[in-house]
């Protein structure tokens, strides 16, 4: 059975000589799923403990990120596969890195409106309202709430549903 | 709208009017000037060889050189530090137009569909003409109320999209006393090429006086049918409403004064002085039969003098 | 090719006179069900230049509204659906599919000496998608068209138009898929069916560049796809991502938007320099000057193009961070780009030039997308963007780089394989009046543009300013030269096929491998598997001697 | 085509699976084995790209309306998520064991493992049919959609068009899961497969653990972190 695939191309993981390629052991694959079920166990538990803002979602990734690595290194047979199919993989999550950091790079360090807003307190918090400010002037009672309220303008405003945009 | 076109400068780009300016079309020139020597520097080798390679026999001699590693490192160096350099001169004048000085007076600006409205720090509006004091940084702030426009001054050389739910700003100085033209560049719909505007500068005196009295320099305050009449055009009711009788996007004013209209909802109604003043504060709620709601409303654009002189302007167009 | 004594004066070995994939089997089934990759590039190539056509109309259309200021021939709604769907169909039913899927199809396999892709029925899958997308486009433009323009943008395409936006994108949507195919196909095919002794730097630098092509469509079009899908049930199920009413984020679809489509551009043209590349090689009769530098090059504009979407976004109301970001990393692309224009120039040095109809096209590609090229460095300039943004120097660049540069690279292709793929020869001197008509029109045309852009002209307006009517005036007329011009090719090339003299195996003695066997092919590819024993574009050494 | 098997050590080959035989344009088995096995790879790639879409908008608006997304993920019953989470990395691993069953040739064995896995995956769907019901019940829908009441925060509509999509994404990745596991499945009892012919087996195998490893990530940030 000389014809077999792979074994010339994985040398380890297939010690016994047999013509099937790299048959893991049992015992692998049930150390592997109880991995999994530990560390699902361990997550849900990490995410009752409040960690703020960013630790939680730190804590998470880090954990589905040992997982994910498991599937993908013993069930999905990475870490005897070709070194090029790895390659694939990570370039995957590399690009996808590359996607969402670029992309939260814009929208992390926009947020002028706010700033402006309060510098500025015309009556217009709400862009979609179909009122604006007079034409004598703006008048200023008016405009203090309106500021003040301009936190959250959708959940502030009174009926966000009532003005949808042209359809 | 009678717009007076853009003046040019130079063969390639339009007259500079903000302060700006210069050093954006200096910029400009940096990089045509660049591109014009590199694209000879191609051309000409290219032309040489095309000559002095053409084929003569079957049998010709062609050189065995596949390739040199001294000339790879060189025509990539080289370009590399051109293109970084052509970073750096962009970035200049980019910071340049990003920040405002402190001292602009701010316009708060609103698209839609199809027109700009302007509010000054007085609570004064105009539409479809910003008023600008000449030498005097100016600083928009910006917002949509529907879709994406991109606010565009060919000759201040400031673009900058005005986005729905946010705020975006951009700034000029003005250093031209004259009109000059302002597009939407950002499409955005059936009249996104409609959606113009003119750009007055003017003095600072002339800037106050119109702040404080809405007349332009050398006006004479107008009757009201004849202001009705400038207001009809400056407003863009011609966009929608016109005069020969004639269907646009809303019924033709053509001997609208009297005239009684069915309503959407099946009643009818005399169109008076009180159902003009309605549809322009409230547009929407009786709408003639057979068009769509679309007029957007004019409460808090016109003042009490205005409404009177649309009114009086609608009674004489028969 | 080996025993000359045996073959006939067109090359063709007794054993397999006369037969050849075209009349292997006969009928529209055996066509509709076959898996032979030069079949599959055969229906691409009707299809695409079908796309082409279609396309070209609505250009046509376009560019005669704007020959007078207000309206010439239609209104204003027409005229935003003209210029979408001339856009929509150029881009994702021509340019993107053209020559990955038609002359990639059918050569890629012949030039390593491999019988067939790696997965042919695969192959088979991605066609008919393309044509499930292509009737889902279609049927939009008969439910009452398309007028988003062909990006899309939100908030205009998610709630304000009122045409048949799900079913364009829908259409579009289905035809990532087909371009995903395509390229898994082409990475796989390049990895494990290369013939013996061909070797990566012994592959064709057309391969190189499909090569980084197929690596973009991969990474690239899924995120397409799920914008699509967003963009689709934000349409009809209001679910807000992207709509600002709501909470949403209209700049964040662009960001979504241009990571394909920015890297999409070099889908477009990756393929076009690989076609002027062995166009060049086979016309200079000599090896490719710096073969390493034009593959190495082809992968990292591949690479860098997914650096740089936001170029397209200065003006968007993006942060001033990103901005500088991606204007500095855009100018990294020009370096791959300058780096092939120096090396194909090498190449014509110390060769022996023919002047060949696809030489031609050859030429005129470095000519033209020597301007295409330099003139992006005006838009990648921070400053200068912000006159230029969204004017017609944008259109008159990108039309340059996509038509000017893509699709002349790809007729010249056409030209230079056409013998290959068809087994005829056409007439030579119809095609270089074609051609000429072609160039001359589509200089005239575009770049007229480029001096509308930079005197502030927008694009995609259907009124203008009078002042900007002669320059429209003389766009226009540019545009029927250049129609002209391609009508005449599409007749040469149709003639030819009824009436064109039988092609030989190597009609322009070039040194690929795709030459070395009949023209038209076999089913098989070669009657005996290849071995390669040459470098690339080597000839052996008694015809070098 | 007999020339090829012979070279390929035939016998076995037509004991072990009669049906399968190299295609046409493959040199040997094994090329056509790492061929199909490569193009797997390269499509798992667009899939992890198809969700980063959504990765990304997650992100983004996450950090933009945190206090939406934090109150809006109490909403989801992290009971239910966790079992399907449990369900999913059994289905994971049962598929897994089939593969390797495949591999050992037996037969029987991967057809109980494949059905296990099947098995899975539609009780997997049935939760999260309870959990869209619920969801639909109490007006907890995307944007526009929007309904329920009692929300103290901006946009919990972008939080729920986030975890519709996502979900929903994934569910029809479940959907079509099913269909290959089956077909594989019936292949199997066709004895179309053997340890020198597996490549089917196993590639279905790398989709189903790639659907798995999108929920290990979509189960900690959608139902435990928020």
């Amino acid at each position: 059975m000389s014809t077999s695939h792979a074994e010339h191309d994985h040398g380890h993981g297939s010690g016994n000589g047999d013509h099937v390629p790299h048959v893991l052991p049992f015992k692998v694959y049930i150390g592997t799923f109880s991995t999994l079920l530990f560390l699902t166990v361990v997550t849900v538990g990490a995410s009752y403990v409040d960690l703020g803002h960013m630790g939680n979602l730190i804590v998470a990734l880090l954990i589905a990120t040992i997982k994910a690595s498991v599937v993908a290194l013993i069930f999905m047979h990475l870490k005897w596969d070709h070194k090029f199919h790895a390659i694939i993989f990570v370039s995957a999550l590399l690009f996808l890195a590359v996607f969402i950091g670029i992309t939260m790079s814009d929208t992390q360090f926009r947020g002028e409106a706010e700033a402006i807003e309060a510098k500025n307190p015309v009556d217009l918090k709400d862009p979609f309202k179909a009122e604006r400010a007079g034409d004598v002037a703006v008048p200023k009672a008016a405009a203090a709430p309106a500021a003040a309220g301009s936190a959250a303008p959708a959940a502030g405003s009174a009926a966000p549903a009532a003005t949808p945009a042209k359809h | 709208m009678r717009l007076d076109p853009i003046e040019l400068g130079s063969f390639w780009m339009p007259k500079q009017s903000s302060t700006i300016a210069q050093e954006i079309d200096t910029a400009w020139y940096i990089v045509y000037w660049l591109d014009v020597v590199m694209f000879v520097g191609l051309m000409v080798p290219l032309a040489y060889f095309m000559y002095r390679y053409k084929r003569r026999t079957a049998k010709d001699k062609v050189s065995d050189v596949t390739h040199s590693t001294t000339l790879e490192i060189t025509w990539t160096i080289i370009p590399s530090i051109m293109v970084i350099g052509l970073f750096f001169v962009g970035l200049s004048g980019w910071m340049k137009a990003m920040v405002a000085p402190g001292n602009a007076l701010e316009i708060r600006t609103t698209a839609e569909m199809y027109m700009w409205t302007f509010t000054y720090p007085n609570g004064n509006v105009s539409v479809n003409e910003l008023v600008v004091p000449k030498g005097q940084p100016v600083k928009l702030i910006m917002s949509s109320k529907d879709v994406l426009h991109s606010f565009f001054v060919p000759e201040f050389r400031v673009k900058q999209d005005v986005v729905p739910g946010t705020y975006t700003t951009v700034w000029f100085e003005a250093t031209e006393n004259r009109d000059t033209i302002l597009f939407c560049t950002e499409y955005c719909g059936v009249g996104h090429s409609d959606m113009m505007a003119r750009v007055r500068v003017m003095e600072k005196a002339d800037y106050d006086t119109w702040q404080e009295t809405g007349l332009m320099p050398g006006e004479k305050p107008l009757p009201p049918a004849e202001l009705g009449k400038k207001l009809y055009a400056t407003r863009s009711c011609n966009t929608c409403h016109s005069l020969d009788g004639s269907r646009i996007q809303g019924p033709t004013f053509k001997g609208v004064f009297g005239r009684t209209e069915q309503i959407a909802d099946g009643t009818s109604v005399k169109v008076d002085e009180n159902y003009i003043r309605e549809s322009l504060l409230e547009p929407n709620k009786k709408v003639v039969s057979g068009y769509p709601a679309v007029m957007p409303t004019y409460k808090g654009l016109l003042k009490e003098t205005d409404i009177d002189a649309l009114i009086a302007y609608l009674k004489t167009v028969q | 090719m080996a025993n000359t004594a045996t073959v006939d004066e067109l090359g063709h070995s007794p054993e397999v006179r006369g037969k050849n994939y075209l009349n292997q089997t006969a009928g529209v089934w055996s066509w509709l069900t076959t898996v032979d990759h030069k079949r599959i590039g055969i229906m691409y190539l009707v299809s695409v230049l079908v796309g082409f056509g279609l396309g070209g109309i609505f250009a046509l259309l376009v560019r005669l509204e704007l020959l007078t200021a207000k309206k010439t021939i239609m209104d204003a709604s027409q005229y935003n659906q003209a210029f979408t769907l001339h856009g929509a169909a150029m881009v994702f039913l021509f340019i993107i599919p053209s020559i990955p899927a038609s002359l990639g199809n059918f050569f890629l396999p012949l030039m390593i000496g491999a019988k067939d892709v790696a997965f042919p029925r695969l192959n088979l899958l991605s066609l008919y998608l393309y044509w499930i997308g292509a009737i889902f486009m279609l049927a939009a433009i008969v439910t009452g068209g398309v007028d988003t323009g062909w990006t899309f943008y939100v908030p205009y395409a998610s709630g304000v138009s009122t045409t048949s936006v799900i079913s364009a994108t829908f259409g579009v949507f289905v035809m990532g898929f087909s371009s995903i195919l395509t390229g898994l196909n082409f990475i796989v095919t390049l990895h494990k069916l290369r013939a013996p002794g061909m070797s990566w730097y012994r592959m064709p630098l057309f391969l190189w560049s499909l090569y980084a092509t197929s690596i973009i469509q991969v990474l690239a079009t899924p995120v397409l796809g799920i914008t699509l899908l967003l963009l689709i049930f934000e349409r009809a199920f209001h679910i807000g991502i992207f709509d600002p009413t709501l909470g949403g984020d209209p700049v964040l679809f662009q960001h979504f938007f241009w990571f394909y489509s920015h890297p999409a551009v070099y889908i477009m043209i990756l393929p076009g320099m690989g076609v002027a590349t062995e166009i060049l090689a086979t016309n200079s009769q000599r090896r490719v000057f710096g073969y390493k530098a034009i593959a190495f090059s082809s992968v990292a504009i591949a690479l860098v193009s997914f650096l740089v979407w936001g170029h397209h976004m200065f003006v968007s109301g993006q942060s001033e961070l990103s901005s500088a970001i991606f204007s500095f990393l855009t100018f990294f692309v020009a370096i791959p780009s300058g780096v092939k224009m120096f090396n194909w120039l090498g190449t014509l040095w110390g060769g022996s030039i023919r002047f060949t109809v696809p030489m031609l096209y050859g030429i005129a590609f470095l000519f033209l997308f020597g301007i295409g090229g330099l003139t992006g460095l005006f838009l990648g300039m921070l400053s200068v963007d912000l006159h230029l943004h969204d004017t017609y120097f944008v259109v008159a660049h990108f039309h340059y780089v996509m038509m000017g540069s893509t699709a002349i690279a790809f007729f010249g292709g056409l030209h230079h394989w056409w013998p290959k793929m068809t087994g005829k020869m056409y007439d030579e001197k119809l095609a270089r009046v074609g051609f000429a008509l072609t160039f001359i029109g589509f200089n005239w045309t575009f770049f007229t543009q480029f001096i509308l852009g930079t005197r502030g002209m927008p694009r995609r307006y259907y009124n203008y300013l009078d002042q900007y009517q002669p320059l429209h005036a003389f766009s226009t007329y540019g545009s029927w030269v250049l129609g002209l011009g391609f009508l005449i090719t599409f007749i040469c090339l149709a003639r030819s096929l009824k009436t064109g003299a039988p092609a030989p195996a190597n009609p322009w003695d070039s040194a690929t491998l795709e030459w070395q066997t009949q023209s038209p092919p076999i089913t098989e590819n070669f009657e005996k598997a290849p071995i390669v024993t040459l470098d690339a574009y080597e000839r052996p050494a008694e015809e070098t001697a | 085509m007999s020339a090829k098997a012979e070279a390929l050590g035939g016998a076995e080959e037509t004991k072990l699976s009669p049906q399968f035989h190299v295609a046409h344009h493959f040199d040997k088995a094994d090329t056509q084995f790492d061929a199909g096995r490569m193009g797997v790879w390269l499509f798992l790639v667009t899939e992890i790209l198809l969700f980063g879409g959504l990765f990304c908008a997650f992100a983004i608006f996450r950090s933009k309306y945190f206090p939406s997304f934090v109150e809006a993920h109490h909403h989801l019953d992290r009971v239910m998520g966790g079992i399907n989470t449990i369900v999913l990395i059994s289905s994971s691993f049962t598929m897994a064991l089939a593969v390797r069953s495949a591999q050992k040739n037996e037969k029987k064995k991967t057809t109980l493992l494949l059905a296990i896995t099947l098995a899975c995956a539609a009780m997997f769907l049935v939760v999260k049919y309870f959990e869209y019901s619920h969801k639909i019940h109490d007006g907890l829908l995307p944007g526009g959609n929007f309904t329920a009441a009692d929300f103290a925060s901006g946009h919990p509509g972008i939080f729920f068009a986030i975890y519709f999509m996502m979900t929903g994404i994934h569910g029809v990745h479940v959907v079509i899961g099913m269909g290959l596991i089956l077909w594989i499945l019936l292949r199997n009892q066709k004895n179309e497969f053997s340890s020198r012919y597996y490549a089917p087996v196993e590639n279905v195998g790398l989709y189903w653990h790639l659907v798995d490893l999108v929920w290990i990530y979509l189960f900690p940030l959608l139902y435990l972190v928020g």
